[in-house]
């Protein structure tokens, strides 16, 4: 099978698992129990008014009609309303999936540096100490929920040594700047990046180091590794450009599932640091029963997913000479 | 002197149980020009001594004892940097079982020949190396564009071809080649090694040929070592071991190839299994399996004895080698009891 | 040829079931004692996990202080947020309850979510697996398929969005967990049944008339276990995990202490500025005993691929 | 009082009937030989809490209260819901046995009508409606729509105390305890901060006449969650209110005393029982420039009242609105209304007609007014809107042309994902001002170890308490439910889950509402022993186990 077979194949799956997905989506909200108005009904709404508003947002439809829309609805690139907003979802959350994007991106490039330098070497240091070290710190971070080493950093950086601020993305009251590049290379914006990531990267990077110093282990036993030594290359060179190089596929691989991982990791580091990004605002739109936005952002959460798969089998194709379309 | 000299090598193993004696006192000298086949079956210890030689040995393997010289300097002393930089490759390289294995399958063969030439010649330009790197290819018979492919691109005769390139690549006094042939069917194999033997005297690079076949290195090299139980128990020149060997051992390997003799027609292994080599303690290691052990080979470790002109034998009855041999071509001498 | 290359059948003959199947429980048991006799990392586990099981188990009863009490002193008034003392060793909540406690009964939520969503979690996966390799074809394809949908499938909102709807109960968040956490047992299981169906004594059996449900599980299944076992412990990590995040964002089970829903509170409550007895033990807690989980699957990875035994 | 003593009589027939028929099979074994009592057992009480996340507060007092009513014999199941669906069952559906809840106090709701009629008014029982305890006594309805007819205050109060007096006697719900509304702000950016009666710093007079110090003019107010929406159509929630009321004038605003007075109003003048007018000030432009007129007033009745579900209720008692003048227009009510002046003309959002005549048809995509986001909204307001990132900041803009411009230039809303990171924020003086109240000990903390943090304190007229189903035994019975109110625990819930942050309370007006709270009601609890007497006085019987029984027949 030549190669743009083989990518044509991979779109169409990818199409396809787009819409089981949309369409699990669309079960999954509105069997969901409650509406958008429960939450203000100590705000002082009546009845009448909430069926009103129930109405209005089409709720009272029968539920084939409200797929057929939902389904036009996302083929002309639309979320629909949101609840809580008034606002078109897509709108409010163009905004917020870059703040996500920018600070799981950090997280999991950070990550994966980090997690497959320091794993290559746990592998090159196999039978040592320091491998042993390695190996249960790695496990450790695995364990620790991404809440609980948000808790730890924000103690020790932003209580303990004051050094970063401890929530939010930009200082307070800073002009909005216009541009999208201003607005993400900024020092402020950095400055505030800095304690969500690193708590992001210490439990996403166990996933890299751990998986690359395993299949460093194999690849270590590779004769060409006894080659590349007797050639008297470096071992520096022969660590990272050789060995670590191929052992990089799986991780490569891994690195579409660790995206999803960090996509609903999101929810929980956005919360605790204040980030204005898609994960708490989902957290928030499903206490709000504001499903179009609950819906949006997973979809936009599980679109990065599928995308980061696919790319990752494209990337391995590329990676591997040998790889096989199949 | 010798380009290289082993005297006395032992190279051990540490297990949780205690020691692998894996290479137990190998000595052996190699001259310039010269090729020496290093034969003996898997878990003989040849692999050991080839790997003592360039130093990579796993990280529970140890020289506990013995030396090695290259121009006479003992290089066992020397630091990794050292040894990186002035030995490995440059006056030592190596060609491995499977060249297919041996390429670093995500770069072109082209590239790794030209790291290992700028590697050791740092002034030679990437494209100068890119240019010898197809000299080579050409020298070898092989098309120079294929050093823009990749390992896996290869067959095998020509992945083993691409090997010695690389090997050959920057000029090394000495090739270590460990069961270089092995992975391919006869007519290649016999192709490679007259390649292999054609540039080595080009070259005036000297060789050990690590192999299990006698048959290779009867038609290879022209000393021959033969390896049981991590000791060398028998070298000479070719011609001797082939003719007029002593050891029980070679009678047997002997029996095990064909077209060495025309005495045998019938081609029989010598039974059972290798020596356990975890601290073996006193004895001849082979005496398990040798149809003329006596009780005192069983009790103590014979030690080398030269016969005649450079023949080194380690065995008890090395002065019975007539009967020996002679018995030894009856293939029910090498049946056991079942 | 090794035990791993072979395949644990030589038998297909019907009478030989139940002794091969004792044959192999005695076999893999002395694998597992072998490996774990050699691993330190292993037996640490194992050690955590009895000590937390213990506690899981014995927990409303071995508890100095009713865990939900509000704990008062002489005067009446409740004992708030007081340092760690020999009568509360990890102090007191905001709200004057015994943090050791509720530590003790917490684990119980842990143990039950990562256990039983585990269980669910492999056997799905296995049967998928299974049933999907073995097959092949069109059935292959759809259950593939499947797979592939609940890999794209973010973890975490879709467990929050699903606990939503199904309201906050531990069953529920069980059930939603195993609902995602199948799919890597599944491709794994997968690829390794398409490496015995190949084997000799797949063919055999298949020679002497075994229906496709008895080579399945009594010929291909006893092959893969250890692996769903590896891949039990590795669920069981990751449903303390995902019970823990669901519990800290507010969606966990209201009625059962969790020590997920002690960090929550701890949090919510800004306990980390003043109380840090509030907040280490659970934190400390959920790390340790997922630690527990992964330290057993790295030892349980060298029972199913021995090459690791080796590099080790 | 006969009326209702006959009521009772057939629901306890009823309930009498339904446990004659149930355990009949089983009553040879289960006999009065074994428990020792006559009557049937009573029923388990399902007592339905908040998560403790959604407010600790309800979710702890929920359980000292069941352990109190535990003690008395009755069997209680305490449930932690969320919210969604308590809102869903118990409120909407009125599926309940008892339940926790806390009305929040709003500005609006100084004015009593809504404590007194709304929710314990005969009419309002139907499901939906917020009297879902189906309490109904046609004394307390005389007084709940006396006290809507009559303008004068003092009159008004009179009926006003009745409501409560037979509110306590009935004890429908039990108020339980205001809440002490602590909210922190930086001691260095103000002079004087201004605070409000149940909304503290929240209120329209902390943003419009706090002082700042020397070197400030910005006021940053924290807040634990993002506005909605700024659309004044929509506005379900209480903080998109309190946001859009900085942005839009009204008619009336309530000052701190709770009293409504004139704001966009000049004068306000009550022609008779049925007809207001009103006259705007003088000179008055929208933020955009346009002048504001009368018939922007006009309009924004008509089409607040046609369009917004929130806003309805104000609008309801409206029939007609007449321009008799340049600044000059006349409400006529259908009947008389006190309330009009706080809860109408208080509420309604002044919205300029040049701009919402169009919407929604004048807009693509745009079906209805609740649909539009609004996102530059124009009022007339102290403050005019500049910038909104949502979830990062609002910014605000004092309106410099405004008749009571802001003492501060600027003000920035902060929303935060939790009380924790605000706290954090304002430790950082990265926000001068919390809108909301952080827990007890973070109060403490803030008093004793942070300096440059100082807290101000109002009291609630918002209350809680607990809901009784009043159809469902034995909530039915008043003795019930005078026996449950002095089980609870009311002082200890204060001293121990409000750290003592809050006040008891007897009545469903505070106390910090002066003017209505009727300080002389029937008071209950903390008196386990009197809730037993109660009971035995009522023929309750205690079985072996302790288990109470319905008196026997």
């Amino acid at each position: 099978m030549g190669l743009r077979e083989y990518v044509v194949r991979r779109i169409f799956q990818l199409v396809i698992t787009y819409w089981a997905f949309i369409t699990l989506l669309f079960v999954l909200f509105r069997a969901a129990p409650g509406d958008p108005t429960s939450m203000f009904v100590m705000d002082g709404m009546d009845e009448e008014s909430r069926q009103e508003i129930i109405a209005d947002l089409g709720l009272d439809q029968p539920l084939y009609l409200q797929y057929v829309d939902y389904m036009g609805q996302l083929l002309s690139g639309s979320f629909g309303v949101s609840f809580r907003y008034r606002e078109p979802v897509w709108d409010v959350l163009v905004i917020k999936f870059w703040n996500t994007i920018f600070l799981m991106g950090a997280a999991v490039i950070c990550a994966y540096v980090i997690g497959v330098l320091a794993g290559a070497l746990l592998g090159w240091w196999r039978g040592k100490r320091a491998e042993r070290v390695g190996i249960v710190a790695g496990l450790m971070a695995r364990s620790s929920p991404e809440f609980w080493t948000s808790i730890i950093v924000l103690s020790v950086f932003a209580f303990w040594l004051g050094w970063l601020p401890s929530g939010g993305m930009r200082s307070i009251g800073a002009e909005m700047a216009p541009s999208f590049s201003a607005r993400y290379l900024s020092t402020d914006f950095v400055y505030h990046l800095v304690l969500p990531v690193m708590a992001a990267t210490i439990y996403y990077m166990a996933t890299p180091l751990l998986l690359m110093r395993n299949t460093m282990l194999d690849v270590l036993k590779a004769d060409f590794i006894e080659i590349k030594k007797a050639e008297g290359l470096s071992e520096l060179t022969i660590l990272y450009k050789h060995a670590a190089r191929n052992s990089i596929l799986p991780v490569v691989t891994m690195a579409a599932i660790v995206t999803g991982t960090a996509m609903g990791g999101s929810l929980v580091i956005e919360t605790v640091f204040n980030w204005p990004g898609m994960g708490r605002e989902m957290v928030e739109a499903i206490n709000y029963n504001d499903y179009p936005m609950a819906m949006g952002a997973f979809f936009l959460m599980g679109s990065v997913v599928i995308i980061m798969n696919f790319v990752a089998d494209l990337l391995y194709v590329y990676l591997d000479p040998r790889v096989e379309y199949k | 002197m010798s380009k290289l000299e082993l005297d006395d090598l032992r190279t051990y193993y540490r297990m949780e149980e205690g020691w692998i004696e894996a290479a137990d006192g190998v000595s052996l000298s190699l001259e310039a020009n010269e090729t020496l086949g290093l034969v003996g079956e898997s878990g003989s210890g040849k692999s050991t001594v080839a790997k003592s030689i360039i130093r990579l040995l796993p990280d529970n393997g140890e020289i506990v004892d013995g030396s090695i010289r290259f121009d006479g300097e003992d290089i066992t002393e020397l630091s990794k940097r050292e040894l990186r930089r002035r030995i490995r490759w440059k006056e030592i390289s190596m060609i491995p079982q499977s060249a297919m294995n041996g390429f670093d399958p995500v770069y072109t063969v082209g590239e790794q020949i030209v790291q290992a030439i700028r590697t050791h010649e740092s002034d030679v330009s990437k494209a100068e190396a890119r240019e010898r790197t197809k000299e080579l290819f050409d020298d070898l018979g092989l098309d120079e564009e294929r050093v823009d492919d990749y390992p896996h691109q290869f067959s095998g005769g020509m992945a083993q071809r691409a090997m010695i390139a690389l090997a050959l690549a920057v000029d090394p006094s000495v090739i270590l080649a460990d069961e270089p042939t092995t992975a391919l069917d006869v007519v290649i194999q016999d192709r490679i090694l007259g390649t292999i033997k054609e540039m080595q005297d080009e070259l005036g690079t000297a060789m050990v040929l690590i192999t299990h076949d006698m048959s290779v290195v009867s038609e290879t090299c022209d000393t021959i070592a033969v390896m049981y139980g991590g000791r060398v128990v028998e070298r000479a020149d070719a011609e001797t071991i082939i003719k007029r060997p002593k050891h029980p051992y070679t009678l047997g390997l002997r029996n095990a190839f064909p077209d060495i003799t025309a005495d045998s027609q019938e081609l029989v292994s010598i039974p059972g299994s290798p020596p356990d080599l975890l601290e073996p303690g006193e004895g001849c290691r082979f005496a398990p399996r040798c149809p003329f052990a006596e009780d005192r080979c069983w009790e103590e470790t014979p030690q080398p004895e030269t016969h005649g002109d450079g023949h080194v034998v380690e065995c008890h009855r090395a002065d019975e080698a007539e009967y020996l041999r002679k018995e030894a071509n009856r293939p029910e001498t090498w049946r056991t009891d079942d | 040829m090794s035990r791993e290359t072979q395949g644990i059948d030589s038998m297909a003959s019907d009478d030989g079931a139940t002794e091969r199947i004792r044959a192999l429980a005695v076999r893999t048991w002395r694998t597992f004692v072998d490996v774990f006799e050699g691993d330190r990392m292993g037996q640490i586990g194992l050690a955590l996990l009895l000590i937390f099981a213990l506690m899981g188990m014995f927990g409303p009863w071995i508890t100095p202080h009713d865990p939900t009490e509000i704990n008062r002193d002489d005067d009446g008034s409740a004992l708030r947020l007081e340092a760690p003392s020999t009568d509360h060793y990890f102090g007191t909540t905001n709200m004057g309850r015994d943090v050791f406690s509720q530590v003790i009964v917490g684990a119980r939520a842990s143990l039950i979510v990562g256990t039983i969503a585990a269980l669910i979690a492999v056997t799905i996966g296995t049967n998928i697996g299974l049933i999907s390799a073995y097959y092949g074809g069109w059935t292959e394809d759809v259950l593939m398929r499947i797979t592939d949908i609940a890999y794209a499938l973010p973890f975490l909102p879709f467990v929050i969005v699903l606990v939503f709807l199904l309201g906050p109960s531990i069953w529920s968040i069980i059930i939603v967990i195993a609902l995602l956490l199948w799919r890597s047992t599944a491709r794994v299981v997968r690829s390794q049944v398409l490496s015995h169906k190949e084997r000799p004594y797949v063919e055999s059996a298949r020679a002497v008339g075994a229906s496709d449900l008895r080579i399945m599980y009594l010929h291909i299944l006893p092959n893969v276990l250890p692996l769903a076992f590896l891949y039990a412990a590795f669920s069981v990590a990751w449903a303390v995990i995902a019970e823990a995040n669901v519990s800290f964002l507010g969606f966990g089970d209201p009625t059962m202490i969790s020590w997920g829903q002690m960090l929550f509170e701890a949090y919510t409550a800004d306990a980390i500025r003043f109380a840090w007895w509030w907040v280490v033990p659970p934190g400390v807690s959920i790390m340790l005993l997922v630690m527990a989980a992964f330290f057993i699957g790295r030892t349980l990875e060298r029972v199913t691929n021995p090459e690791l035994r080796h590099a080790e | 009082m006969s009326d209702e003593s006959v009521k009772r009589r057939d629901v306890m027939k009823g309930v009498a009937t339904v446990a004659a028929v149930a355990p009949v099979a089983t009553a040879g074994c289960l006999g009065d030989d074994d428990t020792g009592v006559d009557g049937e057992p009573v029923e388990e009480i399902e007592l339905i809490v908040t998560t403790a996340d959604y407010d600790p507060v309800r979710y702890e007092f929920g359980q000292l209260i069941a352990d109190n009513w535990r003690e008395l014999g009755f069997d209680v199941d305490v449930n932690p819901t969320a919210w969604n669906t308590i809102v869903d069952t118990a409120m909407d559906q009125q599926d309940f046995d008892a339940f926790t809840l806390n009305w929040g106090g709003r500005a609006e709701r100084i004015d009593p009508d809504i404590f007194c009629y709304d929710l314990h008014h005969s009419s309002q029982t139907e499901l939906g409606a917020r009297n879902q305890v189906n309490f109904e006594n046609e004394e307390y309805d005389e007084a709940a729509e006396a006290q809507r007819r009559l303008y004068d205050d003092e009159e008004r109060r009179e009926q006003v105390y009745r409501c409560q007096e037979i509110f306590a006697e009935e004890q429908p719900r039990t108020p339980i305890a205001n809440q002490e509304q602590i909210m922190p702000y930086l001691a260095d950016a103000f002079d004087e901060v201004v605070t409000m009666m149940g909304e503290g710093l929240m209120s329209f007079w902390t943003a419009v006449d706090s002082e700042p110090a020397g070197g400030n003019s910005e006021l940053r107010l924290g807040y634990p969650s993002e506005v909605n929406n700024l659309n004044p159509a929509d506005g379900q929630a209480t903080h998109d209110q309190q946001t859009m009321r900085l942005i839009y004038d009204r008619l009336m605003r309530i000052n701190t005393d709770g009293v409504a007075e004139e704001w966009l109003a000049e004068s306000v003048e009550e022609v008779d029982d049925t007809t207001i007018e009103v006259t705007i000030r003088d000179g008055q432009s929208w933020h955009d420039g346009e002048e504001l007129t009368v018939e922007d007033v006009k309009f924004s009745f008509e089409y607040l009242g046609e369009h917004s579900p929130v806003l309805d209720a104000a609008t309801d008692p409206v029939e007609d609105i007449e321009i008799v003048g340049d600044r000059t227009l006349r409400f006529d009510l259908d009947e008389p209304f006190a309330p009009f002046l706080a809860v109408s003309l208080g509420q309604v959002f002044i919205i300029p007609e040049h701009i919402w005549a169009e919407i929604p048809d004048g807009m693509d995509d745009v079906n209805s007014p609740l649909d539009f986001d609004n996102p530059e909204p124009v009022g007339s307001g102290p403050f005019q809107f500049v910038d909104w990132q949502r979830d990062e900041q609002m910014v605000l803009e004092a309106n410099e042309d405004h008749f009571n411009t802001p003492n501060v230039e600027t003000m920035i809303k902060v929303p935060g994902a939790d009380m924790s990171t605000l706290v954090r924020l304002l430790e950082d003086e990265e926000i001068n001002m919390i809108g909301w109240v952080p827990g007890p000990d973070t109060v403490n903390r803030l008093e004793e170890d942070v300096d440059h943090v100082e807290n101000s304190s109002i009291e609630d007229h918002g209350w809680y308490h607990i809901n009784y189903q009043l159809e469902r035994p034995p909530f039915d019975d008043k003795d019930v439910r005078h026996a449950l109110a002095h089980a609870i625990p009311k002082q200890d819930i204060v001293d121990v889950v409000m750290d003592g942050m809050g006040t008891v309370t007897h009545s469903q007006i505070a106390e910090v509402n002066e003017f209505w709270h009727n300080p002389d009601v029937m008071e209950f609890g903390d008196d386990i022993d009197r809730a037993r007497d109660v009971l035995e006085e009522a023929g309750y019987q205690w079985d072996d186990d302790g288990r109470i029984h319905y008196p026997a027949e």
